[in-house]
């Protein structure tokens, strides 16, 4: 099997769509000549043409709100906001268009729009190349949040998140892009959307995670597998809708649960996985539920003290894991 | 007036009588929907008076069997024209499940009906210019001749999505005609307090595509400028903006009382130009129309309304449990 | 003491702290010379004049930012949003400005803005009239969300609000505006920003909840106290941040917890509330921690019977505080 | 060129050396930030280069002791004139604790020093513009005489923020002058894939003002259009649109290989017009510049580039727990 980064997995899934589906197109800014600001995009404007791999003028809502509109008529727009924190201006079109229009047409019209953002921190990236923003979404019925951690996922997800009839945000760690590689299998796969899985099995302490925090969370367990200190990750994969079954699995697996996100604490995703559990299997607990997460500061500073501090990454991982285990 | 004015057009005599029921319907229906608003039998109304002359003229220019339309609120008049019936209004109006729009879901006005290519629409105003403009990008890359149309007010042309809508259009001369209903109030502010440009179509300017100004209260011009809008856009000259200026002649919703910021004198005014007399006018004038045929037009409109009312009265709402449907694909 | 209707107690404290601070003044669409659609701002526009209380275009991404820019200089904006849902253009400058200006100017600048909007459903509002969404700005370190309960509680925490030097987003309920009345005093006082407010002493349940919902909640708890049940209620005041200490204190008070909220459930702020509390007092408690909310649909339906099924009421509340007694 | 067009705008020999001063300051800064980020040194930069003479000449026709600036993430030459110091650009670049924008939070070019009336700007684009319109607004409320400017890249001007910005500021005819510096691109994307209008400035008159498109590499015109720009607004007779065009002489950023998407002629081309080269030639011509001078501006610019670099080097950065500071009023 060809090993992979994470991008080129991003870029394969792309292509193939594009080569299976006629009406697969891509759209966002530099995605065409330039091939995107990340090379997400890379070489499918010369296999495609302008019009599959279109550059749009400089603003988002109308990138979301065109390729809306491009869905509405049964085309399946994949659309590229070049950083997750630029956003922000098509949240209008996200959440009262695209995640409410089958409800309110009573399942007459369906928007079958993906959207890719690189999200995430750890790259010189400051306030507004660094955030994770799937928290601003992630009560919106209608839409699905997908974050994969490993090339394989991406491949298989994005393809998943093409093919589905629904809105699907695909938010793909820009750090991840050429940190990580892996094997992915050249033919055409897909992977469930609102599934999650167990990245490593373990006895002892529950870890749940997203992004690349499983990647952080894996090299912590390894280090602690030597210790004896044995660590069940579970990678949630999907971050809207939850899997509330497998993370109930988990949490009930070790008793002793920690919840990792590089987002700010207060407001994340991992906060929800948390109400999960307590709703649902409070009494298998046998420590408090962990929470491991950035500061709730605005976003990660440029200065790299700051960013290092601000940042989620093994060390922290592994003084969390032990800790939960030693309780 | 000139007489003749709807043949050198290339408009029927049936055509322009087309034209007149689906006015005279559309203020019908509207105006029995206050009624029941006030009887305390549906919740909420915001009408098409004022605006059905402009509505009607531009969806006659269009191929209503083939092009999208992205209404706002106030077009009842385009989507009558689109295929949508009196009963489909009043089963939306009173909220049952058989609402075609929407099952109940909507407010009144938030209209939809993928079979008649009638978008889906929603509550913030504006997000429905990308999606035809998104509609547009699809006929250009399917090869397809039709386009998209969509309309808005004066107010909501003050959005950045008109803005990030036209311009995305206009760079890729994409075959969309975007409408801009100017009632001249957006609820209580009037256009001088919304737009500084004389005309709202000089901002067409800034998207590179043709902007004009006609006069709403006027089917047939409504219907040139379109029809002129349409050809170039299946021609690949791209899209274009037309203002069609008429008066909002009701409050703005059943939930405004517009006495508290404008005065009686200025809607009695604006009443005068009312499009619903004019056109019968000119109707007249061109003998199409007479008090008999009149009389038989009424008669009939009246038996289409009450029908209407008294199937969606007696329709029933959904079922409490159907709330959980259609958040995803089932 | 005079009593107040929910929204003349926003008008009065917008009328004195116009009248207290010449700074202050207010813009949004329709605020002028109609007073509001919801008439919170009426007569401000006869006693203030117009460039006090400004009646703008209809884009709300310049209301607010325009606001924010006035903020800046010096001004005490207080922008309308005409309702919640429509606040959604408006993400951007409220996220990407408003939140993080202090931070990312190492506290050289700041915006100190009110952002008001009527939120909430059992108005016949529908998908976009009804919405509840805090959520989307409860991830965001440099705001605070203030969602009040009675009309005591607006005026104090609105006046706190225009006089702090942050944003704050306020969030009034539109069906509590003429449904709720109280006592509310003549005279100038604030209330604090970032503390719940316990609204009824209790000892079986304790009930953690905002806005209408403590309405509901305490009309459940004086018909539960005749059979014997005493409900505790806190009410969150500040839903961001959100005051840990006294959800804790509360939690632990009687060791059983029902969190309400008439947001869809997945996501929502009462998500965050169960995970400080298994967190931080899991062994406190003798039951699962409880959630009442809306259904995870994207927004209330119009028809009646789909409305009322999604909103929370006494009798929804009732039920859900006599299973948890009953656990 | 006349030799004496900067007499008759009403600036003297000192005045305009002054302005050359400024743009060769911030060329250089900006190329010396280029080598430390080549040798490793800093993470990030981008560039001035090439829009020199629209940013100094358009602060030169400013008060730049009263009015308020919303520069955008080139205007290094904004910034410089408005009283911001090599010193404090290198801090930034070398995300040092002592950096007065950011406290090395933030991106280089991401401005802001409140003692200068310099705006914090952040990196979405256009979120300034209707920052800027509010300072105009705080400026009629206060009933002060100054004005608020602000800068975007034409790409930017696609955004809804400056539709809704521009629009409010029309309406309520407010003291703020907003530039659109033309580079002709956004990142990779060329102007005419941004923008179907022949001219930015054709967006005004969608405003209700004044638009004016100006060549950006001369600071002359650019000083012209704006001073008048500012006099129209001291007077009450509200906004302008100025479109500043010249050309982006350096790739998007450091992180960019703009080779993928233009070619070095045309890059070639537009380094003729280099406003660095042809104000110089300007003020020779005028007898204002000689060699003598120029070398010693020269090696000023040299010593105040080397000592800035030296001193935002050695520097410390901030503290780690430094970051959690300043979310709130503390
Ligand atoms: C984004 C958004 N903001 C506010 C509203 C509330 N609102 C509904 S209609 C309206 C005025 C619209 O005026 P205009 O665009 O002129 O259309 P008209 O109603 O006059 O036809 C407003 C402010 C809304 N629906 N959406
Ligand atoms: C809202 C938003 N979307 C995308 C970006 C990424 N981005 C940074 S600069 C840029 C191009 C800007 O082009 P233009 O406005 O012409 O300014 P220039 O860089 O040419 O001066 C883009 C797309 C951003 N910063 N903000
Ligand atoms: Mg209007
Ligand atoms: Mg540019």
């Amino acid at each position: 099997m060809p090993v992979m980064s994470y991008i080129q997995a991003v870029t394969a899934a792309l292509k193939e769509e594009m080569q299976r589906d006629e009406k697969v197109f891509v759209l966002g800014e530099d995605v065409g000549k330039k091939g995107g600001v990340f090379r997400a995009t890379d070489g499918l404007y010369d296999e495609f043409g302008e019009y599959r791999v279109l550059d749009t003028p400089l603003a988002e809502s109308a990138i979301a709100g065109v390729g809306i509109g491009a869905a509405m008529y049964g085309m399946r727009p994949v659309a590229e906001m070049q950083f997750a924190d630029f956003i922000m201006p098509a949240v209008n079109q996200i959440i009262s268009e695209a995640a409410k229009l089958r409800y309110r047409s009573n399942n007459d019209w369906n928007a079958p729009i993906t959207i890719r953002a690189p999200y995430g921190g750890g790259v010189h990236g400051a306030l507004y190349h660094s955030q994770s923003v799937e928290a601003v979404f992630a009560n919106q019925p209608g839409l699905k949040i997908v974050m994969p951690s490993t090339p394989y996922d991406v491949k298989g997800l994005l393809k998943a998140a093409i093919r589905d009839n629904d809105p699907v945000l695909f938010f793909e760690h820009k750090r991840a892009y050429r940190l990580l590689k892996g094997e992915v299998p050249e033919e055409d796969y897909v992977l469930p959307i609102g599934k999650a899985d167990v990245k490593r099995e373990g006895s002892d302490v529950t870890i749940i995670t997203y992004g690349l925090c499983v990647h952080f969370a894996l090299q912590a367990a390894e280090k602690l597998a030597e210790e004896g200190i044995d660590a069940h990750i579970l990678d949630l994969r999907t971050v809207y809708p939850l899997d509330q079954e497998a993370i109930i699995e988990a949490a009930k697996k070790t008793g002793k649960v920690l919840l990792i996100t590089e987002d700010n604490k207060e407001g994340s995703i991992i906060g929800e996985v948390a109400a999960i559990i307590s709703e649902n299997c409070l009494f298998d607990l046998d420590a408090p539920i962990q929470r491991l997460a950035g500061p709730d500061v605005p976003a990660m500073p440029y200065a790299p003290t700051m960013e290092k501090y601000f940042m989620i990454n093994p060390d922290k991982v592994e003084k969390a894991i032990r800790d939960l285990a030693e309780f | 007036m000139s007489t003749k004015r709807h043949e050198s057009l290339g408009l029927s005599n049936e055509q322009v009588i087309e034209m007149y029921k689906t006015m005279l319907l559309a203020r019908k229906i509207d105006e029995r929907m206050w009624l029941l608003n006030r009887a305390g039998k549906i919740p909420f109304v915001i009408s098409c008076q004022g605006q059905e002359a402009a509505q009607v003229g531009a969806s006659f220019a269009l191929n209503r069997s083939e092009d999208y339309v992205a209404p706002y609120y106030r077009d009842m008049g385009v989507v009558l024209a689109f295929g949508m019936t009196a009963k489909d209004l009043m089963l939306s109006a009173f909220a049952k499940a058989e609402d075609p729009n929407s099952g109940g879901r909507q407010m009144p006005s938030h209209f939809g009906q993928k079979k008649n290519r009638i978008l889906s629409g929603s509550s913030p105003v504006t997000t429905q210019v990308p999606h035809a403009v998104g509609v547009a990008l699809a006929a250009r890359m399917e090869k397809k001749d039709f386009v998209s149309f969509v309309t808005l007010g004066e107010g909501s042309s003050n959005q950045g999505d008109f803005h990030e809508g036209l311009n995305f259009a206009g760079v890729h001369k994409l075959p969309v005609i975007t409408m801009v209903e100017n009632n001249k109030y957006a609820i209580s502010v009037p256009i001088e307090k919304q737009i500084a440009a004389e005309k709202v179509s000089d901002r067409a300017i800034g998207y590179g595509m043709p902007g004009f100004t006609v006069d709403g209260n006027d089917p047939l011009a409504v219907y040139e400028a379109v029809k002129e809008a349409r050809d170039r856009a299946v021609n690949g000259e791209g899209p274009t903006l037309i203002e069609a200026v008429s008066y909002r002649l009701t409050a703005h919703s059943s939930d405004d009382d517009d006495r508290t910021y404008r005065n009686k004198e200025e809607v009695d005014e604006a009443k005068k130009k009312d499009s619903i007399f004019t056109f019968a006018t000119y109707l007249q004038e061109a003998g199409i129309l007479n008090d008999e045929l009149e009389t038989e037009i009424n008669d009939e409109i009246n038996r289409i309304v009450n029908e209407a009312t008294d199937y969606a009265e007696n329709a029933p709402y959904a079922e409490a449990e159907s709330a959980l449907k259609y958040v995803y694909e089932e």
